[in-house]
C-alpha cells in the first residue's frame, strides 16, 4: 500500500497502486524469467518458468460491467483458490493463478456454476471488448453490453472451444468515436448514426462555443446562423457524415434518433504483427437496426462471417489473412452480403 | 459539472435529460480509476472497492475500462470528493480524461509472458507517477494515449490505439533449440505452418534443422508464436516507439508510424528513463506549439510533415519510419546551388 | 502557333527563344502520326515515311513516342500542310494531343502472342476509327487515354498510365497440359518457382500433378508465364475494363479502379463494340458535365465520388472497384426511416 | 492502304493504315492461333502455332530518336531477311520476324555490324524508354537521350544477356510531367527542378491566362500580383514544389535552371498483375546533378541499384518484390543511400 498519511490530509496524485503488491509470489520469484508455456485445454494454459516453477492460468469470461456483487464472489474464489491473487486481461476477461495444478478442475467447475465460461485461449473467439453505450453514454447509436450479451450467448462456443481457424477478435463500439480497440478487430461492430443532430437553436448559445463547434465537424457541414435574433447554428444535411463530432462538443445539437440509430459491422482488422501488418477493419455491412432485446439481424451477419471464415480459412489464418488470399470479391460472394457504394470510401481524398 | 477538487478528468459527469421522471439517475456519474499496471489484484482491496462502489456509488464498476481504468458507475456529484478520497486512502488515484495524459496501460509482460523484452509493467508505472500532473490537469489540445507491449504480438493492441506506442522488439538471432523444433516437428509441418508464414521468406527448414538468416527477420513473432519451447526471441532487447495512431475523429483513423525503431529501454531504465521522457516533453512541447484545439498529435504531424516535426524534437529521418518511401515527386527541395559561388546554399 | 487546317491537335509546336541566333532551329515542331496498330511495318512505307522527314522536316523520328504515335520531329509551320497531306495519301493521320482522346494503342495481342484473350489490334483500330474528331478537335476538360493489353502481363503498360485501360482476363479453368508439367519439372523446381508464387496460394503440385483451385485463382499470370508449354488462360475469354490512372499533374499519380471486372468484349466485338462505346461515351459526358479543366477523369472521380460517377454511368458498385471495402466509418447514409409510417425512405 | 482518293481531295480523319496489311504472311495465317513460345537465347524467340508453324522473332535495342537513314537500313535488312516486314514493340524496340530458323545468324550479324544490339528479353534489362529532354520539350529538367545513351553504354550487358533475376525496367522522364510509363517502372529516373519558376512579370498579361494559371498549381503557390501596374502573378517559394504546371499553363513562368535542374531516381514500380499487384516506383535519390555528357553520379547510383539488386534478388523477383521482402530500411542499408525527410511523403494528406 502507498505510504501516504491515511487520517486527515488530502491525498492527490499518488497515481495506481503499485504492482509489485499485487503480485502473486510464484509471479515475484519468477518475474522476467518466464520459459515458454502450453496450452493444456481451452481456458486454461502454464507458464514454465527457468526455475523450474509452474504457473497455471484459468481464464474466464466476465462481461466487464460488473456488480460488487461479482467482485465480491471472484474475490472467495482467489482467496480459496489462488492465495487472493487474481488479474484481469486487456480483453476484460479474468485470469485466475494458480500454482498448484490440482486445483484447476475445482475452480473451474466453481467458475462454470457461478455462470461464467472458462475459455478464451488460443484458437478461440476472445471476450468481445466493448463500450459503454446506452448504458452510460450520451453518443450511442447502440447498446453496447445489450449486443455484445446476445452475440456471446449465441457464439458461447466457440468462446470455450479452441476450433476457430485462428484467434477472432471480436469488439463492439456504440459510435463513430470507436472507443476501445475496435477499429482493429476481426469482427468490429459500431454503432451508427444515420440522420445529422438535431439543433436546438435556443440552447446553443447558452450551451455551446459556436466556432468549436463549427470547428469539430470533419466535413464542414455545421455554419453559423441566427435563429430567432440568437446566435445558433444550422447543420447541412447533404453533408453530415452522422459522426456525432460536433455533438461532443455541443450537447444542444443531439443526435440520438431510435429510429435511424444501428450497427454496421467491419472486419479483417488485426493489431498483431505476427505474419502480416497490423491493418484496420473493413466495412462488409453499413446498417442494421437495433432490434433489442437479442438483435436477431446482427447475430445472423456474425453468423454468416465466423462460418465462412471458419469454412474457408486455412489453419492460422486470421480473418485478414484468409480474405488477403481469397480477395474481397469472393468474400462478397460467399456471404452474399451486398456490396454497396457506401463500401466505397470517398470520405477522404487519398 | 462533475469532478473532484483540484482535479480537471477523471470523473466523466452524465445527467439525465428528464430528472423528474427518473429522479434516481438524475446525476449518474463515471469515476475513472487508474487500474493496477498488469490488472493485477488482491481479493483484499477488490472487496474494499466492491464497499465503496456500494456507498457511494451504484455498484457497478467495468473491470476495466477500455483505456484500461477501473470504472467506478453511478454517483452523484455530492458523493464524488467522498469517494475519491476513499479510493485514495484505498491507494487508488483518478485516471485521465478530458484533454490529457490518459491512464497509460501495458500487458502482462515480463510478470507472466516468455516473450517480454523489456519490464512493460515498470515503464507504465513510472510514467504514469512522473506525469500525474499532465493526467490530472487537462492542458492538452486534445487526449494523449501511451500503451506498452512486450513484444510484437502487442497484446494491449497499442498500435492501433495510442499516440506513442511502446513494442518490445530484440536484436540479436532468434534462440533456436534444435531440439525441441524436432518435438514440433512430430506434432506439425513446420515447413507449412511455420517457414511458409514467415513474412520475409528468412527461414530455412531442411533435413530436421531450422536456420534462420536473422539480418532479414523483421521480427513478426510468428515462429515463436508457433513453436514457444523451441524459439525465444533474441537478446539485445529493445523496443519500437511508434507515434501518432488513433481512430476516427477528426480527421480518419490511422495507424502509427515508427519514431525510434530501436530504443535501448533496458538501458535507459538505470536512468529513469530519462530519454523517453525527454522524448516525450519534446512531443508535447511541438504538439502545445503547433496544434490545434481537438487534434491529436498524429492529425498534427502530418498537417505540418514528418520531416518538420522530426527537426523539431530532433530526430533523424530512417527508412523505418515508411512503409515505403514516396511515390509522389513533388519533393520540396530545401537546398540549392547559387549562381555566383555554385556553393550549395540553404533557403532563406 | 504551329498545326495543321481543321486540326486541333497532332502537331507540338516549339519555337527558339533566340531565333536570331539559332535560325535552324528557329521552328522546330513535332507532328504525331497515328502508329499502325501493333506497332506492325513494311519497309515500303518506312521508307516513305523516311522521305517525307527528309523533305519536310529534320530527318528525325521517334519510333515511337510515349503514347504510341510515331512522331517527326523538326519542321516549320510552313511545311505542316504539305507533311502533313503527304502524309494522308501514304494512309498516316495524325494522332492526338492537347485536351482531347489521345491515340489508343495496344500490345501486340493475338498476332504474336499466345495469351491474348481478346484481338487488341481490332479493337484499338475500332476506337481509333470511331473517335477520330474527338482525338482532332480537342474538346475535353485534359487529355483521355485509352490502351488495351491482351492479358493481365499487361505488355503496354495500361494500367499505370491510361484513363482507360482494358486488360484481357479469362473466366474459365486454367488449361493444364500434365505431360509438358512433367518436363518443366525436370528443368526446374514448380513447388518453389510457381506453386509457392501464387498470389491466393490456391495451385498445389503434388505426386508429380499440378492443380489449380481456379475458383480462387485471380488471374495473374504467373503460373502461366512460367511454364507456357503447360498452362494456357482459361476459355471464355474477356477483358477487365480499368479506370482513372494516370500520373503526377494535377493531384498525383494514381493507378486506376477496375470499373468493370469482366466485360464480354469478344460478343461485343460482333456488335462493333457498341457497349463499349456507349461506355466510353457515357463516361466523356460525365467528365463533360462535372470536371474541371485539366482535371483527368480519375481525379473527378475521386472529387465527386466512386458512388455518384457510377450511378451517373449506370453501373453497380462491385467490390472488383476497390482494394478494400472503406476503413473509415464516415458514412453518407442517403436512406432512413421516417417517424410517421416508419417506412424506408430517400434523402429529398 | 486505305481507300480514299489520293489525288486531288484534302484528306483528313481517316485514322492509322490498317494493321492488317502490315502483318507478315504467316502472322496472318496464325493470327490468335499461337500456342507457346520459347526464349531461344538472349534477344531471340520462337512461337509455335498450333498449325504447327514457327516465327522467329530478333529483338533489336533501339534508339527510339533516329534517323531517316535508320530507317531505311532496318528496312534494308527486314527485305531482305523478313519479307519486307518488321515491327516495333511498346518500348521502343525493334523486332525482326523471321519464318527461316536458318535466317536468324546471318540477321544479328548484319545488326550487330550496324551497332545495334540483340536482347532485351527475358531476364534482361529492357530498353531505356524515355521522353523528349532538351531536345524537344521547354519543361524538361534533363537531357533524356543523353542520359539513357550514357545509361545503356554503361549496362549494355544487362541487355544482351539475360542473367539478371528477372525483367528490369527501367524509364527516364526529364520532367514531373513523367511522360511514358516510368512512374511505374522497375528503375525511374525523372528529371527535377529544385527552383520555382521565374515570374517574367511584363509578359505574364500577354502570353498567359492568369486564372487558369493560378489554378495549375497543385499547392496552391501561384497568386495574382500587379507589377508594374500590370496584371500579373507571384510565386509563394515556401509552397512551391517545383512541377512545372503553371509553367505548362503559362510560358511567362519558364522553370528551367541549368544549376539546380538534375535527376532522381525512383525504383520498385510494376505494371504487370503477375504475383503482385501493379504499384508505382517510390523514391530512393531524391538528387543528381546533370553532368553531361556521361552523367557519372546517375550511372554509379544505378549501378548500386542494380547490383545489390543483381547480389539480393531471388531468381525471378522483380525489383519490387526484391524490397518486398527485405523491406526498405535494408534496402537504404545495403545501398548507402541516404535516407532524408524528402523521401517521406507530406505533399498530400492520405
Ligand atoms: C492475457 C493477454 C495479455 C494481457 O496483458 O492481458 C494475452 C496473453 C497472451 N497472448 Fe496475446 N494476450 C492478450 C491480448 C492480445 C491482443 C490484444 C487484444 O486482443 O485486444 C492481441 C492482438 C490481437 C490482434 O492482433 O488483433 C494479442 C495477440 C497475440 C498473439 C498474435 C496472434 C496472431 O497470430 O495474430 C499471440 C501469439 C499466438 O497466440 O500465437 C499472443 C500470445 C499470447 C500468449 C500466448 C503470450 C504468453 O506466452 O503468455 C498469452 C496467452 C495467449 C492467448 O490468450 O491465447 N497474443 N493478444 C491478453 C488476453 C486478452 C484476452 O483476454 O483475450
Ligand atoms: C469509458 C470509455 C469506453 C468504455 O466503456 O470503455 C470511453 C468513453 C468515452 N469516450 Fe472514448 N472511452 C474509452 C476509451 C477510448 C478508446 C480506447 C483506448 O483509450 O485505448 C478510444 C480509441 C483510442 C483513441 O483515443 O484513439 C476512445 C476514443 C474516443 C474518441 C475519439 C478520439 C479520436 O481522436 O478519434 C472520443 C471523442 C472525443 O474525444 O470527443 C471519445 C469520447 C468518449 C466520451 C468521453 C464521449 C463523450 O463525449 O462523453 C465517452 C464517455 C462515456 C461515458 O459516458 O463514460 N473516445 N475512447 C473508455 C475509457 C475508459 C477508461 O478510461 O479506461
Ligand atoms: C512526346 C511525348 C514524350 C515522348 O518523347 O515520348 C510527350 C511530350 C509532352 N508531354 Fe506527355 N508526352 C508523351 C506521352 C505522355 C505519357 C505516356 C502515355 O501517353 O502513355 C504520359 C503519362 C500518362 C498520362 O497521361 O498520365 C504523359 C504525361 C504528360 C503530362 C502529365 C499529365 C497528367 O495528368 O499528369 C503532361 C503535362 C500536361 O498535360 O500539361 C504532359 C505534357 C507533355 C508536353 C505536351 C509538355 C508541354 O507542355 O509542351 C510534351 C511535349 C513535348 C514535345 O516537345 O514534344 N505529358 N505524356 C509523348 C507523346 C508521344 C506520342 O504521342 O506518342
Ligand atoms: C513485345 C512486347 C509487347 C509489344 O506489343 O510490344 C512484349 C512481349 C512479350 N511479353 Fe511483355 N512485352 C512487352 C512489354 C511488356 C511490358 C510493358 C513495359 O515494359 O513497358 C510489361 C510490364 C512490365 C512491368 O511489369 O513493369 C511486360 C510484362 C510481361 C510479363 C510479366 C513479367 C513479370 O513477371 O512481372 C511477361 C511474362 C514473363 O516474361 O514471364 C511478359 C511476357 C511477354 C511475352 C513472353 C509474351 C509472349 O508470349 O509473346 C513476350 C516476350 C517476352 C519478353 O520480352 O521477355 N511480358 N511486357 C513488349 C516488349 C517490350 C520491350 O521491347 O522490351
Ligand atoms: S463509442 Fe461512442 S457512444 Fe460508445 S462510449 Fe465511446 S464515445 Fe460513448
Ligand atoms: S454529426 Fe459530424 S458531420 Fe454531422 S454536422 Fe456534426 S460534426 Fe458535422
Ligand atoms: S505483448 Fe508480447 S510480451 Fe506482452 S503479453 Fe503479449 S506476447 Fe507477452
Ligand atoms: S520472427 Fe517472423 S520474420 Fe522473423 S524469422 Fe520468425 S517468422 Fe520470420
Ligand atoms: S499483354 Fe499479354 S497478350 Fe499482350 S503481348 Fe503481353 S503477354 Fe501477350
Ligand atoms: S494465374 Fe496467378 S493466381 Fe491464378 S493460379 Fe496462376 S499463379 Fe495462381
Ligand atoms: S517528361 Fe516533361 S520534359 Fe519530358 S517530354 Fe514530358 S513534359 Fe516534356
Ligand atoms: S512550379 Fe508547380 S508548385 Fe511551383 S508555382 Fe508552379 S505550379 Fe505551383
Amino acid at each position: 500500500m502507498p505510504d501516504v498519511d491515511k487520517g486527515t490530509v488530502r491525498i492527490t496524485d499518488i497515481g495506481p497502486p503499485h504492482y509489485e503488491d499485487f503480485l502473486p509470489p510464484i509471479i515475484k520469484r519468477n518475474y522476467g524469467k518466464w520459459l515458454y508455456h502450453e496450452i493444456l485445454k481451452p481456458g486454461v494454459m502454464v507458464h514454465v518458468s527457468e526455475s523450474g516453477e509452474k504457473l497455471y492460468t484459468v481464464r474466464v469470461g466476465s462481461t466487464r460491467i460488473v456488480s460488487s456483487d461479482f467482485v465480491r464472489e471472484i474475490s472467495d474464489l482467489a482467496d480459496k483458490y489462488c492465495g487472493g491473487y487474481l488479474k484481469f486481461t486487456t480483453r476484460n476477461n479474468l485470469e485466475f493463478l494458480l500454482d498448484k495444478e490440482e486445483n484447476i478442475e475445482p475452480l473451474i467447475k466453481e467458475v462454470q456454476a457461478l455462470g461464467f465460461p472458462v475459455g478464451g485461449i488460443d484458437h478461440s473467439l476472445g471476450n468481445i471488448v466493448h463500450t459503454q453505450g446506452w448504458l452510460h453514454c450520451h453518443t450511442s447509436a447502440s447498446y453496447a453490453s445489450g449486443v455484445v450479451k446476445a452475440l456471446m450467448d449465441e457464439f458461447y462456443d466457440y468462446f470455450v472451444s479452441d476450433k476457430l481457424p485462428a484467434k477472432v477478435r471480436m469488439a463492439f463500439a456504440c459510435c463513430l468515436n470507436m472507443c476501445g480497440s475496435v477499429g482493429a478487430s476481426d469482427i468490429a461492430i459500431v454503432g451508427m448514426h444515420r440522420r445529422p443532430p438535431r439543433v436546438m437553436a435556443d440552447r446553443v448559445k447558452d450551451l455551446c462555443e459556436i466556432p468549436s463547434t463549427i470547428a469539430a465537424c470533419p466535413v464542414d457541414a455545421v455554419r453559423p446562423k441566427t435563429i430567432d435574433g440568437k446566435p445558433s447554428v444550422e447543420i447541412d444535411e447533404d453533408r453530415c457524415v452522422y459522426c456525432g463530432n460536433c455533438y461532443t462538443v455541443c450537447p444542444a445539437l443531439p443526435i440520438a434518433d431510435p429510429l435511424n440509430d444501428g450497427v454496421a459491422i467491419f472486419i479483417g482488422g488485426k493489431v498483431s504483427n505476427a505474419r502480416t501488418k497490423p491493418t484496420f477493419s473493413k466495412l462488409v455491412v453499413p446498417w442494421l437496426p437495433n432490434n433489442p432485446p437479442r438483435w436477431p439481424e446482427v447475430i445472423e451477419a456474425v453468423r454468416t462471417i465466423l462460418e465462412a471464415y471458419k469454412e474457408g480459412a486455412r489453419k492460422g489464418e486470421r480473418v485478414a489473412e484468409w480474405i488477403d488470399r481469397i480477395g474481397w470479391p469472393k468474400f462478397f460472394k460467399i456471404t452474399g452480403f451486398e456490396f454497396t457504394k457506401y463500401h466505397i470510401d470517398d470520405f477522404r481524398i487519398r | 459539472m462533475a469532478g473532484v477538487r483540484g482535479y480537471g478528468g477523471g470523473i466523466v459527469g452524465r445527467f439525465s435529460d428528464e430528472p423528474d421522471e427518473y429522479p434516481g439517475v438524475k446525476e449518474y456519474h463515471t469515476a475513472r480509476l487508474n487500474q493496477i499496471e498488469g490488472f493485477f489484484y488482491t481479493s483484499d482491496v477488490l472487496r474494499k472497492l466492491a464497499d465503496i462502489c456500494d456507498e457511494h456509488a451504484g455498484g457497478l464498476f467495468n473491470f476495466h475500462g477500455s483505456t484500461g481504468d477501473i470504472q467506478i458507475l453511478g454517483f452523484k456529484q455530492e458523493e464524488a470528493e467522498e469517494l475519491f478520497q476513499k479510493c485514495t486512502h484505498l491507494g487508488f488515484d483518478l485516471g485521465g480524461s478530458g484533454s490529457a495524459l490518459r491512464t497509460p496501460s501495458c500487458c502482462v509482460g515480463p510478470a507472466r509472458c516468455e516473450w517480454a523484452t523489456y519490464d512493460t509493467l515498470h515503464i507504465t508505472d513510472n510514467l504514469t507517477r512522473e506525469f500525474q500532473n499532465e493526467m490530472h490537469r487537462p492542458t492538452f489540445n486534445y487526449k494523449f494515449k501511451i500503451k506498452c507491449a512486450g513484444c510484437p504480438n502487442d497484446c494491449i493492441a497499442s498500435g492501433a490505439r495510442s499516440d506513442l506506442s511502446i513494442v518490445g522488439v530484440w536484436k540479436a538471432n532468434i534462440r533456436i533449440d534444435q531440439k525441441e523444433v524436432a518435438e514440433y516437428a512430430k506434432k506439425f509441418d513446420i515447413k507449412k505452418y511455420v517457414v511458409d508464414k514467415c513474412p520475409t521468406h528468412c527461414m530455412d527448414y531442411t533435413d530436421g534443422k531450422l536456420t534462420i538468416d536473422d539480418s532479414n527477420c523483421v521480427k513478426c513473432m510468428h515462429c515463436i508464436n508457433s513453436m514457444p519451447k523451441a524459439l525465444r526471441p533474441g537478446l539485445e532487447k529493445g523496443a519500437q516507439i511508434r507515434i501518432g495512431a488513433k481512430v476516427p475523429m477528426v480527421q480518419d483513423p490511422r495507424l502509427g508510424f515508427i519514431l525510434i525503431p530501436f530504443y535501448d529501454v533496458n538501458k535507459d531504465k538505470e536512468e529513469d528513463y530519462a530519454f523517453l521522457k525527454d522524448l516525450i516533453q519534446k512531443i508535447w512541447d511541438f504538439w502545445d506549439e503547433y496544434g490545434t484545439n481537438r487534434e491529436r498529435v498524429g492529425e498534427l504531424i502530418q498537417r505540418v510533415g514528418v520531416g518538420n516535426f522530426l527537426e523539431a524534437i530532433g530526430l533523424d529521418p530512417l527508412p523505418e519510419m515508411v512503409e515505403y518511401p514516396r511515390a509522389n515527386p513533388f519533393i520540396k527541395f530545401e537546398e540549392y546551388l547559387v549562381p555566383d559561388d555554385e556553393e550549395e546554399g540553404k533557403e532563406g
